[in-house]
């Protein structure tokens, strides 16, 4: 299945990218993208590191990783937000 | 249910009468702007760029106000947050609550400006001599936020 | 420590502004706005008159200003309270503090109007079907007054 | 001695007047001036009755029953406030 996924705010910038569209197999979860995001090493294992709080939301509503993906959803990742 | 994101400023002594107008139970306006502040952290700010997540930003300023009505006895709500770039001394965001008695109304705000602070998709980075930062979220914002989970239980001052 | 009591109504837009004006320490202006209601203890209101004891009234309120300055960790604190001849949805009375967090700015604003509404002197005439009453002291507003007395206490909501 | 009585709001109405001067005997206290308008009965004892609420204030500050008087003061008479 293929999906977007948004980078946001001060990810946007360490990652170097706004957006771009993924593919993963069929019932993945947020977990396994962000597994597939950090293999890719570099700033994306740094940034997306099992200790850094970054907020996940799915189709505009903020998940967990154990939330499950599919065909066509826009995944958003993001740093703790700072509005107000 | 109105809730606004822009970059305009706002003039918040018309937004309050707008949000009033004609409804001659309100006895009771509560309300609250955020203000860009010159410092931050010890570090003097000379401008903040405001981001946030079109689309998710609205949903989540009218779950959140949507949730405040719920909780008081309140009657209308109003959020108007701006984006883009600002400086010390603009204005960023003002929350207004109308409702029967002062009390809830203000309960009602300080609700909402809580969870905004925690919930909603906004990001700021800031300018400085040292250079260009992302503000990095307060662990006091998230205590504010959960004081009012049980709703039997008092926020503390 | 501005304090006001007049007969001509507000700009709570320009108040506020004139309040913070200059002061770029500030983030955060909490303020409340009452409001004369159509409808009070079940009667329709039609006119209002609003007595106080000018002179006592002014010190009553720097007092009250004073000690929410003195409590919380804010700058400015404003009152702005009108008397004489008013009419359901005239403006009665304005509060806004300025400070650098919205946590003090809420609590002293909050305090302001409790106080206010419990020491302050003014008295409320009502003229509705039935005819002329003076408005009767609110218990609330005791118990909402009472629970600032002790510092430690959280308010209950 | 001899001082101002003020009378306000509802009080003003409810006795017909707004001010006068009073004289008592030195060191009379509040509730010595509060026994003495009692006395003049009518709505005087009506008004100012033990289970009423009356608010004291001497020269502009709220005072109790037990407070001494003194030649000049500003003695207040009012129900409780309901400004706001």
């Amino acid at each position: 299945m293929r999906f977007t996924v948004l980078y946001l705010a001060r990810l946007r910038e360490a990652l170097g990218r706004g957006s771009e569209q993924v593919e993963l197999p069929a019932d993945s979860s947020v977990a396994t993208l962000l597994d597939a995001l950090r293999a890719r090493g570099g700033s994306w294992a740094a940034e997306l590191a099992a200790g850094r709080a970054v907020r996940v939301a799915v189709n505009q509503e903020m998940t967990d990783p154990a939330a499950t993906l599919r065909d066509g959803d826009e995944v958003a990742l993001f740093p703790p937000v700072t509005g107000g | 249910m109105p809730v606004r994101v822009q970059t305009e400023d706002f003039d918040a002594g018309r937004e309050i009468a707008a949000l009033r107008a004609g409804d001659a139970r309100v006895g009771a306006v509560a309300s609250f702007i955020g203000i860009v502040r010159d410092v931050n952290d010890g570090d003097r700010v000379s401008d903040l760029f405001l981001e946030h997540y079109p689309g998710m930003t609205e949903r989540e300023l009218e779950k959140i106000c949507a949730e405040a009505r719920t909780r008081w006895d309140v009657y209308e709500t109003l959020v108007v947050h701006r984006v883009g770039a600002m400086r010390p001394t603009d204005q960023i965001v003002l929350v207004a609550v109308t409702g029967t008695h002062r009390g809830e109304a203000f309960a009602a705000c300080e609700f909402i400006m809580d969870y905004l602070k925690t919930r909603a998709p906004f990001w700021k980075r800031e300018d400085t001599p040292q250079g260009s930062r992302w503000v990095e979220a307060r662990t006091t914002d998230d205590e504010a936020a959960a004081r009012w989970v049980d709703p039997q239980e008092p926020p503390s001052r």
